[in-house]
């Protein structure tokens, strides 16, 4: 089995004047999907340097998602769901937030600016919010710049990916 | 027990007779005051009716001076200045960009770490030791507490007491054996902002003030500020002069009290130390009823 | 390898105006794995559906992708599609790339190169999709109704009137609720009990209504379909079944001045009662903390001392009662029914202007006196006085003296529409019950006056906005728009300062009465039932429907329903709909044997699982089971995990605990979420 | 020593368990000891050179060990707190297991070490001692014995590293990392690493790359103090264990005053006191979050 | 940019950014206004004043006295159930009269605060035989209550002779730096005030 690697594909040249961030957002399908649902039927535009990946709750997301995103060549990451009691799963975001808590403080010591990934509540009805997550996020990573100092993936490594 | 004074501007003149009685009262009941070194006014209430910077910086003068000199507590008789040292203390702790502009004004260090508590709150504290140390109670004395506003407005910055149904001031006045009556003028504001600017506002509110303690029954006011004092007390002849809220109380004159004073008399002080001597109102018809039944005389 | 159909959707021109629909499946027909790939002007149109189900045979396809809106809106139909071309329908995932792209972005180079990404993410996503078949769960045809107000006697009689079974609690001695209570129901004007009453008896001879009265839900286990309920009755002291109603205890109990909870306070009571003469069941209750015999009881045990052979205190009640029902000895009682679904209708209670000192957040009103003027009541209060069965016989008098009020003044949103008292939303019916008030008030005092400070006339029910003008226009009533600022008893009236702000007008009105249209809150310690019920509730502690549009009487707890004001405040007309929609939607529930759920539920790889049970602790369900795994000798080898499927709701937070990943969330696997970063 | 030789040797005696768990001396310094027959007993000491944490043996993924199902087990005061990990997570049923604990002064860094212990010498987990008499134990043996010699170089390096840019502790931890050979000797020592399949072991999907490579050296060194986190007593014999220096303790220290100041939790000998993750509370602190 | 700010009236903006309280949070209910002691002499009622605020309407609001009027009892913050502390607001209106155009303020009122804060600068304190005689002579009203002083002087309760701080540098430069840090503020205005007697 093979992958484009679509970091690869946007090559290492990317400097900063030209420099179009890759961030994940991984949100939880009650809220900030739905949120996000909102900000289209609203036509509210907003960067297109995210791309959405759909799971039941925060309380799914496991710092793996995160770490995999970033070696795969993510510049940037939005963790997002429910404003806590709203959750869908009442709990699922409190679990969530501990967990965030003690990963973006793993990060910092490990030397990778914590300023990389946004947490947020967005609810269904806040698809403005959403569109002001979206932009404050892709405007801070393009003044950060590319994430360079997380070992990304090269093709010679590949096979090693996946089963 | 000790605690840090702030005296304010008007026990030094008008409110001569407050300032008497808190001592007096204070050296019976063994607490110390210190008084805050070199103090300065609070600005009340031209300060931050004008100039919201000001009205926080002169108040906060005050206190870093008495951080300065390890003080926890600081009681503030005046309830005007009570009501800015308090408002100064709650606007630089949830205010970041006011304190550090304030700091800049100040040119001191200062944590705002000092508390401000007014005369009731602390006679409230010493309850026990007044029932204690009361050797003439005042059994029978109907008295209107009257709290105005600053004492317990605004409640998220005074912290004390309910604002809208108080009873700290009652639980004093019952430990002196006096008799709290319930009316509703307790927290009407007297006037005293426009005490010098427009006499017929104070007029007319201290009219209605007055009349309502009447009507309950009252043969005292007790008060804890001296702005309220003033109102009810020095302009009582002219409320009493006026008739275009009604008539006059019939009764005539209603002696207005510092409650420390109440306290003085219940703890046996002479009211001569007590500064009755000095109201407009006569306390002397109020002081020979009181005596004559304990078979005293008046000093 | 995988044999993927891509179908990128066009959405008419709301997708095609920003992406190039052709080039992103042209982009796509080269990606490993993918077999077809095709865009069209409309997928979800009967002909796009057809192109699909077409392709799929045409090419063998195992997986596919539809790249058009959001799945909220049309995964159904796309994997319903690939259902009939034969396909496990879960082999079937959509891309968004109408709301979460066209939609939002300008530029057609980023908005095509974006929605590339996504599809691209996803064809690798549905490579390892499994296919899944709806979980099947035994269904107990019965339903719990918990609350015997209006809107649980209406969801009982709905549910046993179509054939299945109920079993209604109720935690006070009769059913009936608030709207007993009431006088007159607002825009008729008909008499509440008299609409009320018929419908409490059908409840009570209805033989497929099981009615636990003064009884509480003592905890919930299972779930949808199969909840285990446990009930605690608590003790009567009167024996249902002996009982026969004849009242010769209540004329023999000699304690009379208790306040009567249903005469809101105004009335009296003995310690043995009925709250009402119409009550269901029409059994009395002991009041224990006010009965003579209990309290000699309880001072005795406290004393310690030893038991002398004293005369019984009073037990009056005991020697009146021919069928010997009264039994003192009896006990709370644990009953435990199996239902398939419940609902919740818990109904509201009136906040209370005192200081609400158990309530974090909430607060009284000082400026009103804290309660503590007698002649200032409440709407429930009003209701009692005007009502014929109430403490002065349907006569106004009012409570500090017996006169009759000649000015009564009403004030509406007192706690409503208050932040700073803690109640920032509106009650919905007070506007209505204070015009009916003031027009029965008109209607018993005919030269009386009335004055209502209102804030804003909310009367959009039929015919209500006709019936509040009626109110305004009637002689001698006045509406003044603004909120008192105080209250204060001054002699024999009590006076009220206000500003009618349209005038500026000041006023002070001595009244002699004052009525309180207070704030609907949600029934006290509410949140004890919620959590044994995994409802969430709002932060005023209502309920919470699953969907406030499209889901309005369901929760997020599946199987669990409601109705009534425990979701928001509501009048009587709506309280009833409500309840009729939740009877629907159990029955729909309990009209089969078997429950089909979506398989997206968790499962354990229980060779691996290391029995740790970090994911017990964050499954809010109780769905992690544990599981003995022992040899050929039947000897305990060790205990896992293991989920189960009819709890589990499939939130994921037990996979994300699981520190060997050895849960996988079905529809949500590591290998799909791992093929889908690794593609984004 | 004893004390400790005669309990061990009665509870072999009397059946109580299959196989005491201590240190004796080896060839260099000190190693665990594993005792099943009485007459071996006396070859148990205890000094300031045990260092390592026994209690990793009672986890039952020690496969070798499986033939000895009721395990006693030497244990200092600080060790207690992993028993009362392994507890909270149903690890081990206290019924099968004796805990003999032993008053403890400080241990040195190195299990070879000699001499007195002294600030330098000894171990970072001795500088926040709080159990000094375990109550968790079943027997509790030895003289009372004076606090260890506090260091706080273990804050201080954090501190240093916190002080750093985020490019510089990138670069320190990249060439920290990228010795790392991927032995899992720290996972082998590790208590709390009882996984009866290993996250870095999963294959279907591999989430962390299996070749000691730079990459998937720092997804397993990370992932690893991710699920230590509120779970690690600091016990730190993974950094002794690893064989090529990476200061792994420093990670381990910096999430358990993570988890103390956000959750207020601490390593603790309590098996009631729930985890850090894995339980909430609704007003935690979130002002990371928009 | 969000499209609300653009169309949030100034002056409610101007208060906010002041106090930090919204004025536009504020639903008319009248609560303020009717539990006022002012109430009855102010031309316009603090409730009023909210919905001017709102509305923008700044000349009406600062050409009025009623904004001079309040006593800053604080009983209709107390009240507010939308916690919009009109009190507050008021402070905010006055101080930009101040800052302004002082030469709106009523005149008795202008001098009352005048001499009040001239005694604090000068005198770290407010001595009040300067404060009354500052007051008069600013205000023009020459004669009131002049039968009151020998009563306060025959009871003890006038000091003739201010006393001055030891840090009355100090409370100088708090003036200068608040009038400083605020554009023309107190200490431009007094100086503006004056030469308007």
């Amino acid at each position: 089995m093979s992958n484009q690697a679509p970091s690869a594909a946007r090559g290492p040249s990317a400097d900063n004047a030209t420099f179009e961030p890759r961030i994940v957002a991984f949100v939880c399908n009650w809220c900030t999907y739905t949120g996000a649902d909102l900000a289209g039927t609203s036509r509210i535009q907003m960067a297109s340097n995210v791309r959405i990946l759909r799971l039941p709750c925060t309380g799914r997301i496991d710092p793996l998602f995160v770490m995999k995103a970033f070696e795969r060549g993510a510049d940037g990451i939005i963790v997002s769901g429910c404003h806590p009691g709203d959750c869908h799963y009442i709990v699922g975001n409190f679990h969530a937030r501990r967990r965030f808590r003690v990963f973006r403080e793993l990060l910092d010591f490990l030397g990778v600016d914590p300023e990389r990934i946004t947490f947020s509540w967005v609810s269904a009805s806040e698809g403005g919010k959403w569109a002001q997550v979206v932009n404050d996020t892709t405007r801070r990573i393009r003044e950060m710049g590319p994430m360079e100092s997380w070992p990304r993936a090269s093709t010679a490594l590949d096979d090693d990916l996946h089963g | 027990m000790n605690i840090g004074y702030y005296p304010g501007c008007s026990v030094h003149a008008t409110a001569r007779e407050y300032e008497e009685s808190l001592k007096a009262v204070a050296s019976v009941l063994d607490l110390g005051l210190d008084e805050i070194p070199d103090w300065s006014c609070c600005g009340a209430s031209s300060a931050h009716a004008t100039n919201h910077l000001l009205g926080v910086a002169l108040p906060a003068r005050n206190l870093a001076l008495a951080e300065a000199e390890e003080m926890t507590r600081v009681l503030a008789p005046c309830a005007a200045c009570y009501g800015r040292l308090s408002n100064a203390r709650f606007e630089l702790g949830r205010d970041q960009a006011l304190a550090r502009e304030v700091g800049v004004v100040l040119r001191r260090p200062f944590r705002n770490s000092v508390q401000v508590v007014n005369v009731v709150e602390i006679l409230q504290e010493l309850l026990p030791r007044i029932s204690q140390r009361t050797v003439r109670p005042l059994a029978g004395l109907k008295v209107a507490s009257y709290y105005g506003c600053l004492l317990v407005r605004p409640s998220k910055v005074t912290g004390f007491d309910d604002p809208e149904a108080p009873t700290s001031m009652e639980q004093v006045v019952d430990a002196t054996g006096a008799v709290s009556l319930q009316w509703n003028k307790r927290t009407t504001c007297c006037g005293a902002g426009l005490s010098l600017s427009r006499l017929g506002s104070v007029v007319r509110l201290g009219h209605a003030i007055l009349n309502d303690a009447r009507a309950s029954g009252a043969r005292a006011v007790v008060v804890a500020c001296p702005m309220c004092h003033s109102n009810l007390d020095f302009r009582q002849a002219a409320i009493n002069r006026s008739r275009q809220h009604g008539a006059p109380g019939r009764a005539g004159e209603l002696p207005i009290l510092y409650i420390t004073q109440l306290v003085g008399l219940a703890l046996g002080i002479a009211p001569s130390k007590l500064g009755l001597q000095r109201h407009f109102v006569s306390t002397r018809p109020l002081l020979e009823r009181l005596l004559e039944q304990q078979g005293m005389e008046v000093a | 390898m995988a044999r993927i159909g891509v179908f990128v959707c066009h959405c008419g021109e709301n997708i095609a105006r920003t992406v190039d629909c052709a080039r992103v499946a042209e982009a796509l027909a080269d990606h490993p794995g993918v077999e077809f790939s095709t865009d069209y002007k409309y997928m979800c149109s009967d002909p796009g559906q057809s192109l699909i189900k077409q392709s799929m045979k045409e090419h063998r396809l195992d997986g596919v992708v539809v790249a058009s809106c959001s799945p909220h809106m049309h995964e159904k139909t796309f994997r319903k599609a690939v259902s009939a071309a034969g396909l496990n329908p879960f082999k079937c995932e959509m891309t968004n790339i109408r709301e979460h792209c066209s939609w939002i972005h300008e530029d057609r180079a980023a908005a095509t190169e974006k929605s590339t990404d996504l599809v691209r993410a996803t064809v690798e996503r549905v490579k390892y999709n499994q296919a899944l078949s709806p979980i099947t769960i035994p269904i107990t045809p019965r339903a719990l109704v918990i609350g015997g107000g209006i809107a649980g006697i209406q969801a009982a009689l709905d549910i046993a009137d179509a054939g299945r079974e109920v079993v209604l609690v109720e935690k006070e001695p009769s059913i009936g609720g608030h709207m007993s209570q009431l006088s007159e129901t607002f825009p008729t004007m008909d008499c509440s009990q008299c609409i009320l009453t018929p419908r409490m008896v059908d409840v009570a001879q209805h033989p497929r209504i099981t009615l636990h009265s003064f009884s509480e839900v003592d905890a919930v286990d299972g779930y949808i379909g199969n909840f285990d309920i446990t009930i605690r009755k608590k003790a009567r002291r009167v024996d249902e079944d002996l009982c026969n109603s004849c009242g010769a205890c209540m004329q023999a109990c000699p304690t009379r001045k208790i306040p009567s909870e249903f005469d809101a306070g105004l009335g009296t009571r003995t310690s043995i009662y009925v709250p009402f003469p119409q009550a269901v069941p029409n059994v009395p209750v002991i009041d224990e903390p006010n009965c003579l015999y209990l309290k000699s009881l309880a001072r005795r045990r406290k004393s310690k001392k030893p038991a002398r052979s004293r005369k019984p205190v009073c037990q009056r009640c005991v020697k009146a009662c021919g069928p010997k029902a009264i039994d003192f000895q009896q006990e709370d009682r644990l009953v435990t029914e199996k239902v398939g679904a419940i609902v919740v209708a818990t109904g509201y209670r009136l906040y209370d202007i005192g200081r609400e000192q158990d309530e974090p957040g909430i607060s009284g009103y000082g400026e009103y006196g804290y309660g503590k003027v007698p002649d200032v009541i409440d709407g429930l209060q009003f209701e009692r006085l005007m009502s014929a069965s109430g403490p002065t016989g349907g006569e106004l008098r009012r409570p500090s003296d017996g006169k009759v009020p000649r000015h009564v003044v009403f004030l509406q949103c007192i706690g409503s529409r208050d932040p700073a008292k803690g109640m920032e939303y509106c009650s919905g019916i007070c506007c209505m019950y204070t015009a009916k008030h003031v027009l029965l008030f008109k209607h018993k005092v005919h030269n009386g006056r009335a004055t209502v400070f209102y804030m804003d006339i909310r009367a959009a029910g039929k015919g209500y906005d006709p019936f509040t003008r009626q109110a305004m226009e009637e002689p001698g009533v006045q509406y003044l728009r603004g909120r008192a600022s105080e209250l204060y008893r001054d002699g024999d009236v009590v006076r009220v300062l206000g500003v009618d702000t349209l005038s500026q007008e000041a006023v002070d009105i001595k009244a002699d009465l004052v009525v309180l249209a207070t704030a609907i809150r949600p029934q006290k310690g509410i949140q004890d039932l919620t959590r044994k019920l995994s409802v969430s509730v709002d932060h005023h502690g209502f309920m919470n429907e699953a969907h406030p549009k499209l889901r309005p009487v369901e929760t997020a707890t599946a199987g669990v329903f409601l109705a009534g004001a425990c979701q928001a405040p509501r009048d009587i007309p709506d309280t009833v709909a409500m309840a009729s929609a939740a009877s629907s939607k159990v029955l729909a529930l309990l009209s089969r044997d078997e429950l089909e759920r979506e398989p997206q539920v968790a499962l354990v790889d229980t060779a691996n699982c290391s029995g740790c049970f970090h994911c017990e602790r964050a499954c809010h369900y109780g769905a992690i089971e544990h599981e003995e795994i022992k040899d050929g000798q039947g000897r305990l080898i060790r205990v896992v995990a293991r989920v189960n499927p009819g709890v589990c709701q499939g939130c994921g937070s037990c996979v994300a605990a699981c520190l060997s990943n050895c849960i996988e969330l079905q529809g949500y696997t590591d290998d799909q979420i791992f093929a889908s970063i690794q593609a984004i | 020593m004893k004390e400790l030789q005669d309990l061990a040797r009665r509870l072999l005696l009397e059946g109580r368990v299959d196989i005491v768990i201590g240190y004796q001396q080896g060839p260099r310094g000190v190693r665990p000891s594993f005792v099943t027959r009485p007459e071996q007993a006396d070859a148990l000491i205890f000094d300031e050179r045990c260092v390592h944490n026994l209690v990793t043996y009672l986890s039952p993924r020690r496969a070798h060990l499986a033939a000895w199902p009721r395990r006693a087990v030497v244990v200092k005061g600080c060790d207690t707190r992993a028993v009362a990990v392994l507890l909270r997570e149903s690890h081990i049923d206290r019924e099968d297991i004796v805990l003999i604990g032993l008053r403890c002064g400080g241990v040195h860094r190195s299990a070879e070490a000699s001499g007195p212990l002294t600030a330098e010498s000894v171990a970072f987990r001795c500088a926040d001692c709080s159990i000094r008499e375990p109550e968790l134990v079943d027997h509790l043996l030895g003289d009372p014995r004076p606090a260890p010699p506090g260091n706080s170089r273990l804050a201080e390096r954090i501190g240093q590293l916190e002080s750093m840019s985020h490019e510089q502790r990138r670069e320190f931890w990249n060439n920290e990392f990228s010795r790392c050979i991927r032995c899992h000797a720290c996972r082998q020592v590790c208590p709390m690493c009882y996984c009866e399949r290993c996250i870095a072991d999963k294959t279907r999907p591999r989430w962390i790359e299996s070749s000691a490579h730079l990459r998937g050296n720092t997804a397993w060194n990370m992932i690893r103090a991710m699920h230590l986190a509120g779970r690690c007593v600091g016990c730190g014999e993974c950094g002794r264990a690893c064989p090529v220096g990476i200061p792994l303790g420093l990670l381990n220290r910096k999430l358990a005053m993570v988890v103390d100041e956000h959750f207020d939790y601490r390593a603790t000998d309590d098996p009631e006191v729930p985890g850090p993750l894995g339980s909430f509370r609704s007003d935690d602190a979130e002002e990371f979050i928009v | 940019m969000d499209p609300t700010d653009e169309q949030r009236p100034i002056l409610a903006s101007q208060v906010l950014e002041r106090v930090g309280r919204d004025p536009a949070r504020c639903y008319q209910c009248g609560k303020c206004t009717a539990g006022c002691p002012m109430s009855a002499e102010m031309p316009i009622k603090v409730g009023q004043i909210m919905r001017l605020v709102q509305l923008d309407r700044r000349e009406r609001i600062f050409r009025d006295s009623s904004i001079w009027l309040c006593l800053t009892c604080e009983t209709c913050s107390a009240r507010c159930p939308m916690d919009c502390e009109p009190a507050t607001v008021l402070d905010a209106l006055r101080e930009m009269v101040v800052q302004r155009d002082p030469a709106l303020l009523p005149v008795r009122i202008r001098a009352m605060h005048q001499a009040f804060l001239a005694q604090i600068r000068k005198n770290g304190r407010v001595f009040e035989m300067g404060l009354v005689m500052g007051y008069k002579v600013r205000s023009g009203a020459l004669m009131d209550d002049m039968t009151t002083a020998p009563g306060l002087y025959a009871r003890g309760k006038l000091a003739l002779t201010p006393r001055k701080l030891r840090g009355i540098a100090d409370v100088q430069r708090i003036f200068n730096a608040c009038g400083a840090q605020v554009g023309s503020g107190v200490a431009d205005s007094l100086r503006y005030l004056g030469s308007r007697r």
